[in-house]
């Protein structure tokens, strides 16, 4: 979108505030709030108009400046002899941090400037010895980080994912209970679980046996401590 | 045709020669470990540099990042930019200058500290990898967030000697005050 | 100590810039680009030769194959092999680093653990003969197989105090998209 370049040349709230100071030479601590709030939103709303995204930024600052200007509307309710704070404190604060910054940004773009007329002289170097250090000086620990991510990502899916779907339900395993108490009369949890390999069946199976005596359609014998435990019906 | 007239001692040389071949800014201690008397290097390096300038070689000496590194001169770029583009440097952005500022001053600083003085989400990715800021480490308080600084070559970057090249933070908040000021 | 008693006319500082500024071997045809007049090269690297050799000052240039390079000359190598960072480092390679950096985030871990994520036979033996990593111990299990871990001199090279300082994948992939919400 072309709008797009044209438009985004506010680097945030902040940025697009400060052009308006700047622009109507306004005392920064003392901030026409309703004119300012005014102009913002309009701002806004051609970006909105413009289908442009709104960063959630423009929007909280939208907030308090609508906040700042229903204070500064609200009469004053302090007793007279203290000191009443400015509402717009809280504003100018960030606007005056954030100027400062800018203002070094500016410092650096002039050095900038200037340093990038002068090139490092391709000089050809004689070859010395080599030593046995590693050369590092091209990377940094982000470089590392990103080298690991990118292997991370290239391995292949099953590597990544080792938990396998469970195939099997605990109604099932009642039904294969149900069937075996057709043919056995009496049995251990060791001979119901024989055949099964797999130890999610025997967990399920497990659930099953406790659902089904809890339904009472199987019962559980122990005739001695540390003996065999029975299924039987019930 | 004397060198001794050019002010050019040995030293003098063995200290260009040295200058070609570092890669990285030529400190005093590397001097020291490859010249066993004792050298007062700024006082070479300004001689060097007043023998460039006498000769009219293309070359300066200059100070950064606790070395010196030899450049050459922006004085004949016109005839430079008919070679090709491809040195030609791209130009940093103006958030990106605006977030190396805030972490130049705050660092070690997170991106959030950041993020809160622009007022808006900041980008870090591009001077990552362009090596200008690095992380240093992590808050030790929750959430550990990581830590950025700027890294040596920032300062080679705008050809800064050190960080206390850059204005003070209270030189900074003069100027803006003197600008509010006037507008009283 | 006018420059004209050394023979050097502007023509040839623009063309000593030229050659400590072109990426390749500086030939006729890019000198012609670059300056209009008619130029007798060689007779120029001639003069610039031999002020260099004048003036001690430690350059010479070299007609190789497509033209001229600036080269540092042998004549002080005896003082420069005593400067550790002009011997010419191995850059580690891409596999070197992609071992480093498994070891690096799985620390402890095996050869075959880097092996199984790498699928190829890894670089330890490198690694662990530029000081980047280290044996840590034992794994107590079948084989006894040798743990791996990084360094002192791994932290130290990066900046870090301490491994928790790693970025970890989160954080990496929230700087990556950052950035391609601000490209679009």
């Amino acid at each position: 979108m072309s709008y797009n370049i044209k438009l985004d040349i506010f680097e945030g709230p902040l940025d697009l505030l400060l052009f308006f100071i700047q622009r109507d030479e306004i005392n920064i601590y003392d901030i026409p709030i309703s004119e300012i709030t005014q102009e913002y939103l309009e701002y806004v709303e051609i970006l909105h108009q413009l289908k442009l995204s709104i960063a959630g930024e423009f929007l909280e600052m939208a907030a308090l400046l609508m906040r700042i200007k229903v204070k500064m509307l609200l009469p004053n309710t302090q007793p007279e002899d203290e000191e009443i704070e400015d509402p717009r404190t809280e504003l100018v604060d960030l606007l005056l941090e954030y100027k400062k910054y800018k203002l070094a940004a500016l410092t650096l773009k002039e050095k900038e400037t200037a340093q990038t007329g002068f090139l490092e002289p391709r000089i050809i170097r004689q070859q010395l010895e080599k030593n046995n250090e590693a050369d590092l000086s091209e990377l940094s620990i982000y470089d590392i980080g990103l080298i690991f991510r990118k292997i991370v990502n290239s391995m292949p899916e099953k590597n990544k994912y080792e938990i396998k779907k469970i195939r099997i339900t605990i109604t099932e395993q009642i039904e294969f209970v149900r069937n075996y108490l057709e043919n056995h009369v009496r049995f251990s949890f060791q001979n119901l679980t024989e055949a099964l390999t797999d130890r999610i069946e025997i967990i399920a199976t497990f659930l099953a046996v406790l659902e089904m005596i809890k339904n009472g359609i199987i019962q559980v014998i122990q005739e001695h401590q540390n003996q065999e435990i029975w299924i039987q019906k019930a | 045709m004397d060198p001794k007239s050019l002010n050019k001692t040995e030293t003098h040389s063995i200290i260009e020669a040295l200058l070609f071949s570092v890669e990285e800014p030529l400190t005093q201690e590397q001097v020291k470990d490859c010249i066993a008397k004792e050298i007062d290097l700024p006082s070479v390096i300004d001689d060097l540099n007043d023998f460039y300038a006498r000769t009219n070689t293309p070359l300066i000496i200059q100070k950064v990042a606790d070395g010196f590194q030899v450049m050459v001169t922006d004085r004949y770029n016109d005839y430079l930019i008919r070679l090709d583009h491809s040195r030609t440097q791209s130009r940093l952005s103006d958030s990106a200058l605006e977030v190396l500022s805030i972490i130049a001053y705050k660092q070690p600083c997170t991106k959030s500290e950041v993020d809160s003085i622009r007022g808006v989400s900041s980008y870090l990715k591009t001077l990552l990898e362009k090596d200008l800021i690095e992380i240093k480490g992590r808050v030790s308080g929750p959430g550990r967030p990581l830590l950025y600084g700027t890294t040596k070559k920032f300062l080679k970057y705008f050809g800064l000697d050190s960080l206390d090249s850059l204005p003070r933070m209270k030189e900074l908040e003069e100027i803006i005050n003197e600008e509010s000021q006037k507008d009283e």
